[in-house]
């Protein structure tokens, strides 16, 4: 029996409809077109993908919820969700801070050398708001958005983990 | 020849360095901090020696430790690499008194370049062209206003101790001035411990352009032509190359003679350079020396055919150099790309992690000095360069297409992020292929959404990628079910398809 | 230029040909056998096309299939590699008949220099110097030892339509004639398809030193200097470099000069070589021509600068040659060492299987061309070489210095033997080094048991590994076995050392 | 409780004992001398090995019953036994074969192309006895040692497996 996916590349959503035919050939379809896939696993994280005599060579990581899958061609990244659970779901509130809210989280451990801004700031998108010292190199680190700034949780000095909420703009 | 020479260092030129030593029969000693037992370089030496906790101060730049760690193994001579202990004259001076040769300039000459306001009075004295400026530091804002009004914005501030692109920061207006000067003197305070600094005026269009020096100890000095790197981001190189395609064949020969004219200056021995910036009516100026072995030789020792790290060792012991001025030409030409565990869309963020695949490029005119491994953990405690991507072609277009096809065989996977991309967009921007930038260029050029993002068959291609795992994946968890109570499947079969965990299905 | 060129090959020089129209911009289109569908050559082409079953006659000589394959993809050219279709002029005859371009000479040309009897007569007429020896075809044992005679013993049996060392037999005393002549007879009848042989006088320390020559379109004709190839076992090369350490220079030019008459002779076009035989006193013979690429290329490459792959595609398009006779150098020194999946101790029985773990040398002066990854499987039913690595040098010593560095780094374990420390043992050996060898080295030199066994420091290390290894295990199986019914442990903390199975301490 | 082991490497035979220090460290003592060892591992089948500050870097695969420990500098072929069971087993008749009987097993698999002794005949060590074509090559298998050849299990013409028994010489 078939199984089905939405996959979202970008803003872009795809029906997709899978079914298996040989050992390592599938039939994929996507909006409404029909593929025979040869799908090869030839690395701890690589594929090897023939599709109409195209060769892809795929290193596939997860990153959060999302697929990245690279090649020399460059990095698409996916987002698969169960067809039939998703219709379900669809609408129910999803996306919750999809709206006026963003947050400033450290990329990675470090040191606060300087806050830029303060909370009810208007800041544009871009513009700089934490510098945080890691690695020995200062990083600026700058709004995901124009808006206010809504918080501020972090003071120099301070040491800051990987993924911590720095600034809230909204 | 020595028998067996420590490495002060770690990470690729911790490598570059082992295998010259291996080129030339020499024993090669490791020393590592406890975040990098299993580092590359440990694997690959002959002797490796625990010298501390993994912040770097603690170890790689603890000097005692490491002369206990060269005393215990034997080691007659230090190689300090780049970066690290590689312009501290103390430690140079250290290595001397515990009878042990250390691989570099004489102290003396770390010296008088390590000060780069001194540096640039010596050099101005010996004829060589400094760009306009302040003779001496600064200590207040006001100063660098006087300044500033003589010779214009805009302006660079500089630490006085800082060097390979640390320490500085450009203004452009007076309104800027102030806060400038403040991080400049914090910055430059907390990471050279030394807050001075000093102004120069900033060039239209500045193109940075190297020259690379090599001087034995017996006052035969030589250069080995240009390096072009004005590739850069928050001044630091991210591809260099050599030829440059902007200088002349009169700018080559007037910039290698003043080169080596500076390396005399300061009685220079063994391998450095003396950093230009070039003006875009090809006026040069002297920039900083950097008395040590830099990131970027490959280029050079792919167009000359002179591998520089031998060379540095063979001078250490005495040798005289192997090579005349009128031995040297450039064949070719060489591109090299830094490739750093950093999110580029994230500001160059460091981003590393594990690398759980490795697939380095190969074949015709491509050479990589890698320091890490399949398997390996890049750290965060250190610089996040994970690689060196060198090619080289007949002329710049041939290296250019190797390098393009170099960064497509290129895979770095797993939990860090890597620049690749970012370096396939440099390679084929119409600007970088026609030669035509400057040190802005990723400035005004790069945005983070202009990264190729794939073409619309390898979009559909991945989506069916995508589609298929995630059938295996639902295939292989309702098989999983089905046969829970019984025996463990053969992995092999089963793991394939699920090496990224389950996938939840029902995540919004 | 073209836009898509199908490449009629596999392994290492498949990759390689890929990487030549990557570098150029130029798509690429791999066929396969079935044991190949996740071979290197397929995952790194643009395009992949099933050709048929693994053996090599049902796929990759297959013509119909592969010229089914270049329609179905739109490929303007196809490129032959070496081996088999590369010096097969039915099938050049059937690209330009279904109207492709068929990268490589005509085939009046492979045809001339397939028959070796026709060929030699033809070298002979235009001046170039050939072997004493049979002047046609023979057929009995009588006939050859008439020849024998004249010329005197050790002769050489050569089959007329071998080539790259097979179909050959070293005749040395009159009693060993009989069983030569019908080994060689039946071995070109079932290679070849073709019995017949002819007669040649085995030279005196012969050294195998070859040309490369280059012709374009429009009648330019060049060589790129010499290759030495005669560290060789059983008539197979094994190790190449270029420059030859054992000719002088008014030889270079003067096999230069024959070389390019011999090529101008068959009308040639492409790259191609002219092997010749040299004798102690550096007389030198024209052995045979290789009308494709050959594997030892790259030594070629690296002293001349010269990328021969791309030049055989600019040239199948009409272009005229990139360089002149006056525009080639030779610049330093380059090795290559074969490596193949065998066992030297075995007598060189090929000894293919799985590639667990595969890591390949890197750094200044080294390349490599490979034709398999990690993970990959070296299959039975095609040549078990898995990959060359060459290494250049300021000089000789340089490159063997490099050389033996690489080979130190090559890391190649799984179900698979490999020549590695054959090719370690070859680079360390005195007459080696000396440049003190001829074809016969292998023969004279080489015992399975002289190879390294590693010293005792390393056997010391490698016993502690084997019981580390061993505690571990019986750890690991105490406690699985405490802990049976619990959940399972984490995997990571204890298959490492688990990984080559159980091991079975009461076995024998 | 230290471990004991008998490894055999060559034609000697040493005593081995290994106990855990650390959780990266063990001393493993060899012939009465005591070693003590820091063992990673770094890869599918590779470890990193420091030893008095000697740094070695091992390739381990299983041949047969041995393990082969590769690096640069070489390779070690070492065979390995439990220290108590040996002792019991010991000289209960091992090693069988050691005695006068070789035999000449095929490498890969292949066609055998010609036979070139009969039942009977005196053949000295590294004497060919049978050619096999195999990957487009004549391979010529030699004696094991010399002697007397007592069996011949193939004939020209026949296709034969990885490890089929060919020749026995006595």
């Amino acid at each position: 029996m078939p199984m089905r996916f939405v996959a979202t590349v970008g803003d872009a959503e795809h029906q997709v409809e899978v079914e298996e035919l040989t050992a390592h050939t599938l039939r994929v379809g996507v909006g409404g077109r029909n593929f025979e896939v040869d799908a090869r696993q030839v690395g701890p994280s690589s594929f090897s993908i023939l599709l109409e005599r195209r060769s892809f060579d795929f290193d596939v990581a997860r990153d959060g919820e999302d697929l990245v899958i690279a090649s020399r061609r460059g990095a698409t990244r996916v987002a698969l969700v169960d067809a039939e659970r998703r219709s379900r779901h669809h609408g129910a509130g999803a996306r919750a801070h999809a709206g006026g809210r963003a947050e400033l989280k450290a990329m990675m451990p470090g040191r606060v050398v300087n806050v830029l801004v303060a909370v009810g700031d208007d800041v544009a998108q871009h513009q700089g708001l934490v510098v945080v010292e890691a690695m020995k190199m200062e990083n600026e680190l700058k709004a995901p958005k124009a808006g206010k700034i809504a918080e501020i949780r972090v003071k120099p000095g301070q040491t800051v983990e990987k993924g911590e909420l720095l600034v809230v703009v909204e | 020849m020595f028998k067996r020479i420590l490495i002060a260092n770690r990470g690729e030129i911790a490598v570059r360095v082992i295998r010259a030593c291996r080129d030339l029969g020499v024993e090669s000693v490791a020393v590592f901090s406890e975040a990098d037992r299993t580092a590359l370089h440990v694997r690959e030496a002959d002797y490796a020696v625990a010298v501390g906790p993994a912040p770097a101060r603690e170890s790689y730049l603890n000097i005692e430790r490491i002369l206990d760690a060269a005393r215990a193994t034997g080691a007659e001579a230090i190689h300090p690499g780049y970066g690290f202990f590689s312009e501290n004259a103390g430690f140079a001076r250290a290595i001397a008194a515990a009878g042990l040769t250390f691989i570099g300039p004489p102290p003396e000459a770390i010296e008088k370049m390590g000060d780069k306001v001194e540096a640039r009075k010596l050099m101005a004295a010996a004829g060589v062209p400094v760009t306009p400026g302040s003779p001496d530091t600064l200590e207040t804002a006001e100063q660098v206003r006087a300044i500033a009004k003589k010779i214009g914005f805009p302006i660079m501030l500089k630490a006085a101790a800082g060097g390979g692109g640390k320490g500085m920061r450009l203004v452009e207006h007076d309104k800027d001035l102030g806060a400038a000067v403040r991080t400049v003197a914090s910055e430059a305070k907390s990471s050279f411990g030394d807050g001075r600094f000093y102004v120069e005026k900033y060039l239209n269009r500045p193109r940075h352009i190297e020259v690379q020096v090599f001087a034995d100890q017996h006052g035969e000095t030589v250069h080995l032509f240009e390096r072009e790197c004005s590739i850069q981001r928050r001044h630091q190189k991210v591809v260099e190359e050599s030829p440059s395609p902007f200088i002349t064949a009169a700018m080559r020969r007037e910039m290698g003679e003043v080169a080596v004219r500076a390396a005399r200056a300061v009685g220079y021995v063994g391998a450095g350079t003396i950093e230009f910036l070039a003006d875009a009516d090809r006026n040069f100026y002297f920039l900083e020396m950097n008395t040590r072995i830099q990131v970027e030789h490959p280029v050079t020792e792919l167009v000359t055919g002179i591998d520089l790290v031998k060379a540095q060792i063979e001078v250490a012991t005495g040798m005289p150099l192997a090579f005349r001025q009128s031995d040297l030409a450039q064949r070719g030409w060489a591109l090299e790309c830094r490739i750093y565990a950093e999110d580029p869309a994230a500001g160059f963020a460091p981003a590393p992690g594990r690398i759980e695949t490795l697939r380095l490029p190969d074949g015709p005119g491509v050479r990589v000095d890698a320091g890490v491994y399949q398997g390996a953990e890049v750290s965060l405690y250190y610089d996040p360069m994970i690689a060196k991507l060198a090619t080289w072609g007949r002329d710049r277009n041939e290296a250019i297409g190797r390098m393009r096809r170099a960064l497509g065989e290129f895979v770095v996977a797993g939990t860090l992020t890597t620049n690749l991309e970012f370096h396939r967009w440099i390679v084929e921007h119409p600007r970088f292929i026609a030669g035509d930038f400057d040190t802005n260029f990723i400035n005004q050029e790069y945005r983070p959404e202009a990264v190729a993002q794939g073409g619309d068959e390898a979009h559909l291609a991945a989506v069916l990628t995508a589609a298929v795992m995630a059938y295996r994946n639902g295939q292989n968890g309702a098989a999983a079910a089905a046969q829970a109570p019984a025996a463990t499947a053969p992995s092999a079969a089963v793991t394939p398809w699920k090496m990224l965990g389950r996938l939840d299905l029902l995540r919004r």
